[in-house]
């Protein structure tokens, strides 16, 4: 089994380039991989396109970097604050310049996703049906059921290019194992054709093998591996920390305006290297004060025979 | 409204409305904010076989111990009966084993239609909203769908420009035309009313004035001509139990101040 | 929250109803719900739909029993001695009488199962074209894809009335730990109206809670939860007990005709009242030859905050 | 199958003819019996970084620590590196992430088409075969498909009754023409001999007979006029490495006596 041990550098270097269809924000309001979306904006990638079902605020960060150029999600903004304003200012006023949006809701780009990891062409939902999403959707279907004549939304397989999921721990050899609201993680792994997983721990193959029905997804989809502790920072990570809610309401506060947002920017990306002096910047006891205060454990599972 | 021992915030009276929509036993796509009170205040008062589900894959028969920012929070995941993957969440959510769901929106129209998407035009928006979320898919699949807004006239235009969440479109049996398996807003809890729809139009109508508010107050903050129901009242205030509850939940009033 | 706790006979009789679609055996060769299909031979059930992916011999005793007009199935027989002579018997020459036999593949009944779960009519694959399997089966159907015309196979959806699945452990009011190979279980468990969980171990609800990830599916689909311990014997259960090997090569033997097969019968289910007196039959020295050698529990997770 | 040091048996030798099939770093749908212990001798030789799939939703990188007899048994599991939904695997297989995969059969034919259903007709069968499990998803989905048989006569007619499994249909593009989106049979592994198909006609052709038997052997006990490839050998032997391996995977010689 070979090594996919790299640092964060090097795994956006190597498996992230411009024009890249990039899923993260897999699980919606947990375990977003802020240390990658950050590390993605230093490397000043260009023209990606982004996928997800809702994103809390690191769409909205890389939206407003210039990163983008096309979304396809269920939601983007903030939140426990509201809108996104560099997603408005992106579709309102084409700064710092234009994307294009695909909308999606949570359960059909689930399903996107889903039809990719299947190995079919498209899902058909009878969700949406009536909406505007369907109709001004590029990619999204109104036809009939050809077993009965009832209208169905097809939902066409999407696959990304690169997952990046943050997960609680992962080894060397690509494997990881995720716990909490998963949302569509799953989905998006198996159906990327790479996964990059930032990890809070690396563990030794035998944690990981000591639990397979918690595995993610098989380590041959692996691309990369990153030790990031603390790369979920302000979203939360179920047993490691808690969320910072009060980040995300100084990033909305921080990002009303461009100049307001390029300084946030400065501060909290571009002049931290990277997500250890990140966290030395956002300061220790503000970080301990996101710490678990109760360990609640798993009942034991024993794959013994 | 008032001061005194029975004073209480508008939000506060809306989570009351929120919660008596939920029924003993049923299954309720919670959301966020308001309705996520309600779901504990229904479980604590007259429906405590509830069951609430969250588009991130969580099932609960227990409201979370600690008030929530998001429903991914960590104490959101902690009781949970069930956490999985949200494809398979919603596809229950798509069989129709959620009797009710609760979605809130930024526009709201005649016909229940929400939109949380674009303001203006889709290619010249004035405003870009967040988008669906899980919102659109609620509407589409739950068996009734309860609304909350702000009761402003802005908001309540008489036809949205986007529907992001269908409603009943332009009325009458467009849900089974355009091919929606069930549902339909049954309820828009506001901050100045309850409203409801008629069984054969499916246009909104006034049920409740909230204490403090009137007909004519409604009708002033709807943009078009609102029908009344023929058994229009105002609305019952929220009980001093209630209350309590709602309080214990949320002590700082994150939510409901 | 309700007790969903009945007794094996109680849930049968209540819950699988004569002419029901019923789901088992969807962990493929563990699991096996063995006694929940003797139970149901014992009620003298008859017209059953029998869904599943692979049968290890509990589809062939339910058929030779007579309970069965119809198999939903991607194969039927002895996984480790080959074929299952009550299903030659059956469809050769109908005895004891006719059965309709649905083909599939394990990944056509798993889609089937998937689409009912998700709530979408069908799902278009891409296996099984240009096989007599598509070619003669009453479901299956042949419809290029709308997005590029590409010939695709649509998949119905496939909703039984009950799901029968044996688990490791169950707690009362509805929820299971199932772990190890698992099959179609979750789609099956998602997709039926109802559930019903054989376990080896009923435990408080906080053992069930303390792993929400593990559940395997939301309590409200629960029908009933039974205490069944060997409940899947001669069928493994990761951490309870091992295959019994020699009890399928031993059901090969004993039916090669209807009159070893009534035998059979006779001795291992008419005889036995419940699984407990079948257990004793079995004897404690063979069954204490199938308990675990080795331990391997699953690494700690902390659900924590 | 000569006596004394290099003795083997057809088991064993169809085991060796397996695992050349697996080149090293391919994501392999396993099966069960022979390819199995392919899989492990591969491992051990020439394909370290040979990953194993199995239908009922199992990953390995390693062989297990016991012989099995079922993919289901525990020992499968422990160790697995990832343990999921039958659904979940094969839609990496539907995506054509598997490489190779093996599939037995009661009946093969000129285009490799394999019977595991029905001998006889579908209506009135003679033998009632226990079906496709997931063989005919393999033999649709995976890059290259490897089919172990025993080889007699009754089990190679020129065109089976019923096609479970898809070859190559009725020969040359057919695959492409029903809408497979890849793959069809690269090998024949039998008790006699190995055989491929031509790259044009997709025809099966001999490549090598075993040792003991010969073009003619071969011949006599297919259903049809076999064609013979031009560089036509015989096999090579295991090797007293590859059999010391198969013996220790296999040591009561379970599936290879």
């Amino acid at each position: 089994m070979s090594d996919k041990l790299l640092s964060m550098s090097d795994a956006i270097a190597r498996y992230v380039p411009d024009g890249s269809s990039v899923a993260l924000g897999l699980a919606l309001e947990p375990l977003i991989p802020f240390a990658a979306g950050h590390e993605i904006i230093r490397q000043r990638r260009r023209n990606l396109t982004l996928i997800g079902p809702i994103s809390d605020i690191l769409f909205d960060e890389m939206i407003g970097a210039g990163c983008v150029s096309r979304i396809a999600a269920a939601w983007v903004g903030n939140v426990s604050e509201g809108l996104g304003y560099n997603y408005r200012r992106a579709t309102e006023h084409q700064q710092p310049h234009a994307i294009t949006v695909e909308d999606y809701s949570n359960y059909s780009v689930g399903l996107a996703l889903l039809a990719a990891a299947l190995g079919v062409p498209y899902i058909p939902m009878r969700s949406l049906l009536g909406s505007d999403i369907a109709r001004n959707h590029p990619h999204l279907r109104n036809e009939p059921s050809p077993l009965d004549g009832t209208p169905t939304l097809l939902v066409p397989a999407l696959q990304p290019d690169v997952a990046i999921i943050h997960v609680q721990r992962a080894d060397a050899e690509g494997r990881a194992h995720a716990w909490g609201g998963l949302g569509i993680c799953e989905e998006a792994a198996l159906a990327a054709k790479g996964v990059i997983y930032t990890a809070e721990e690396i563990v030794p193959a035998e944690v990981i093998l000591s639990d397979p029905n918690r595995v993610l997804a098989p380590a041959f989809k692996t691309l990369a591996v990153v030790h990031s502790p603390g790369g979920a920072h302000p979203s939360p990570v179920q047993g490691y920390y808690n969320r910072d809610h009060k980040a995300y309401a100084e990033y909305h506060e921080h990002s009303r305006t461009p100049e307001d947002f390029a300084a946030w920017l400065q501060e909290w990306v571009i002049d931290q290297p990277d997500r250890a002096a990140y966290l030395d910047h956002l300061g220790t006891e503000r970080w301990a004060g996101l710490a678990l205060r109760e360990h609640h454990y798993a009942a034991p599972v024993d794959y013994g025979y | 409204m008032a001061a005194g021992d029975g004073a209480y915030t508008p939000q506060e009276l809306m989570v009351v409305c929120a919660a008596r929509q939920i029924r003993d036993g049923e299954v309720v796509f919670v959301g966020m904010r308001l309705p996520l009170l309600a779901f504990a205040l229904a479980k604590r008062t007259h429906a405590p076989s509830a069951i609430g589900l969250f588009e991130n894959g969580l099932v609960r028969d227990t409201p979370s111990r600690e008030l929530l920012m998001t429903m991914g929070d960590a104490p959101n995941i902690l009781g949970a009966e069930w956490a999985t993957r949200t494809v398979a969440l919603m596809g229950l959510l798509a069989q129709g084993c959620a009797q009710l769901g609760f979605v809130g929106g930024a526009e709201v129209d005649r016909y229940g239609n929400l939109n949380t998407s674009y303001v203006g035009s889709r290619e010249h928006p004035t405003v870009k909203l967040p988008g669906s979320g899980g919102g659109a898919d609620i509407a589409s699949l739950a068996g009734r769908l309860a609304i909350i807004m702000e009761h402003e006239r802005r908001r309540f235009p008489e036809r949205v420009s986007y529907i992001t969440s269908p409603g009943y479109g332009d009325g009458g049996d467009w849900r089974a035309q355009v091919g929606l398996p069930r549902g339909g807003p049954a309820a828009v809890i506001t901050t100045r009313a309850l409203l409801g729809f008629r069984d054969d139009t499916h246009e909104m109508q006034l049920l409740s004035w909230h204490p403090g508010s009137s007909i004519e107050d409604v009708r002033a903050h709807t943009g078009w001509e609102l029908a009344v129901a023929p058994e229009v009242h105002e609305t019952p205030p929220p009980t001093s139990d209630e209350l309590r509850i709602i309080r214990e939940c949320d002590p700082q009033g994150f939510w409901t101040r």
